[in-house]
């Protein structure tokens, strides 16, 4: 793979200097630690990773590598890998063969160019590749360099004091309410003939108002039941809620003496009878 | 600088500790020559002491150390923090509070009339409970049924003025339709099909 | 009264969530009628932010919410506290999660990709457990793989509060020009010329 008259000018990654001479590989019987060998892989995260630091260590711009020379080192490196029979992961052979490929490629006569054709550099896709690699490469050390929790920043984990956990209420919200309403709506079918449509329903609330009021006293007397403050409207809604009342029996008029206060009771007036249910307790 | 400010690292300490810390164990915090003694150790959390004074934190000293804890007066706020996330209610009580609403004053029967299908006790504890619906009289049947309708708290929940400000049916009507744009595949439907035996006749 | 001041609730709150505490869910804490709105509690939230100016604490807004931490100054003292010490992350762990935050969602082969080298299925492990990666969906194609994206945990620990927070990615350099440069017939060369000073040394 590698080429005679393409032998590289600039420094070699000797393995190690024996008395100053360089070795590049390493001798057959060379006890070398296994721990060592960890060492040496976990430096680089793949070949991309290799290929940048060879780039980096000779202030090479990505954009215009010289092919030849880095794919020389690279091959180098990875026969050292190979010699120091560390397994070696299989995308770094096929990095070194698009190497391979890429300068044999540059070294090629170029074909003439068609009109309006452009040429593509054979390192093209290399180097989009280093460049999208290298700025990942920095993200993470960027990411590295990020305050974290644990490491640089403590979360505060004051002493609550002890309570009762209280049980929570669900949440309605009225879309909810209304759209189970239209559901009940729609079965019976109460759309087009119940009387619900034409009713106000401050009716309907006034009746559950007075009725409260007289069961809780057991009666009231009539006039106390309107509200002057509420003007006409209010007056008349509570007399139709009475009258309602009255019609379905559920209330009842008493008038003890001739021209004396009428009183309002509920049918059923007795005390205890009425469940109390404790009002904003 | 603020890191040699014995105060604030005894604060940034203790904030963090999560546990009460005793002194001993804060002097071996500091290195040889920062340690401070433990006259020194004493001075400063009694500042730390003082400036917390009219905060929602306090310093104190228990048997295990000092530690920093949230005042007693937030307990109630504060235990909100662990609570479950509340369930859902089912539709059953959702359609039945809002006849009650509409059609109030109303029986438990005259409900379950509306709906087809018998309504569950549990379904008027729970709105009684939450005191959203209050029996208001007795319909003078033979059984004497209560007659249910909604409270001031029910008005105050959805935040209306009077039972007058609920949509009215039109409104309703209108909600639905725009609901089901948007939802095509109604997920409450098959439930609502085998809760009811009333057949489903979607406009 | 202690308990009526909104700032105090907040602070006992978020000195003892020990978490970060959404906007929502400090909401709900309160009941209908004290219940702030948005603006009063941002409000009460940025006097808490300047009570702490000059303490061991600050306020910080992260993606989950709002927390309370120790200031980074005093991260060396704190860390004595525990006997382990934070775990450092591996080049490949860090390289990974970086790919995920900025291209997410992605696949483990399009990480690959990126990388030139496998991705060991540990990484993704340790990711995911931490919940800081997770499975947010599959492509459509053969085999089905995961797309994997982060998760709020992990703005959350890295104190960032959208992925926007994330520091700028590097930009790509054009390769456009160096083609052109390298194609010497062609015309409406000289202004592309003169915009990169790069040398070219063909082999």
């Amino acid at each position: 793979m590698t080429e005679e008259h393409h032998q590289p000018t600039q420094e070699e990654m000797p393995f190690a200097l024996v008395q100053g001479v360089p070795w590049v590989t390493v001798p057959k019987d060379l006890y070398i630690p296994p721990d060592a060998l960890e060492v040496f892989l976990d430096t680089f995260e793949g070949p991309l990773d290799l290929l940048l630091y060879l780039i980096k260590r000779q202030n090479l711009d990505i954009l215009d590598i010289p092919i030849a020379d880095v794919t020389v080192q690279y091959i180098r490196y990875v026969e050292l890998m190979r010699e120091m029979n560390l397994e070696l992961a299989a995308e770094y052979l096929v990095m070194a063969a698009m190497l391979a490929e890429i300068k044999s490629r540059m070294l090629l006569p170029r074909p003439p160019l068609e009109e309006g054709e452009e040429e593509e550099d054979p390192r093209a896709e290399l180097i989009r590749r280093l460049q999208e690699y290298e700025r990942y490469k920095q993200a993470a050390a960027d990411l590295d360099a990020l305050p974290r929790v644990g490491r640089d920043l403590y979360l505060v984990a004051a002493e609550a004091p002890a309570t009762e956990t209280r049980r929570r209420d669900p949440e309605v919200s009225l879309d909810e309410l209304m759209l189970a309403f239209a559901g009940v709506l729609r079965r019976v079918d109460m759309y087009s003939h119940h009387q619900v449509e034409k009713e106000p329903l401050s009716l309907r609330e006034r009746m559950s108002l007075v009725l409260e009021r007289v069961m809780d006293r057991g009666f009231v007397e009539f006039a106390q039941l309107f509200d002057l403050e509420e003007g006409r409207m209010g007056v008349v809604v509570t007399f139709m809620a009475l009258l309602e009342l009255l019609k379905q029996s559920l209330l009842e008029l008493v008038q003890a003496d001739d021209f004396g206060p009428i009183h309002v009771r509920g049918i059923e007036g007795e005390a205890g009878v009425f469940e109390e249910v404790p009002e904003n307790a | 600088m603020l890191e040699h400010n014995l105060k604030l690292i005894l604060e940034a300490l203790l904030m963090a500790a999560g546990r009460a810390v005793p002194l001993d164990e804060m002097l071996e915090l500091f290195d040889g020559i920062e340690r401070p003694d433990r006259t020194q150790l004493r001075e400063a959390l009694d500042e730390l002491r003082r400036d917390y004074e009219g905060r929602a934190i306090e310093l104190a000293e228990t048997a295990g150390g000092f530690r920093i804890q949230v005042r007693e007066g937030f307990a109630q706020q504060v235990s909100r923090l662990w609570e479950e996330k509340p369930p859902r209610y089912s539709r059953a009580l959702l359609e039945t509070l809002a006849i009650i609403a509409y059609r109030q004053p109303i029986t438990r029967g005259e409900i379950e009339e509306i709906r087809g299908v018998a309504v569950s006790s549990n379904i008027i504890k729970t709105l009684t409970d939450r005191e959203w619906v209050r029996t208001v009289g007795h319909r003078d049947v033979p059984g004497r049924p209560a007659l249910l309708a909604t409270s001031r708290r029910f008005l105050d929940h959805f935040n209306l003025s009077s039972l007058d400000a609920l949509p009215t049916l039109a409104e309703i009507r209108d909600l639905e339709s725009i609901n089901r744009e948007l939802d095509l595949d109604e997920s409450g439907l098959p439930e609502l099909v085998k809760e009811t035996q009333v057949e489903v006749t979607l406009p």
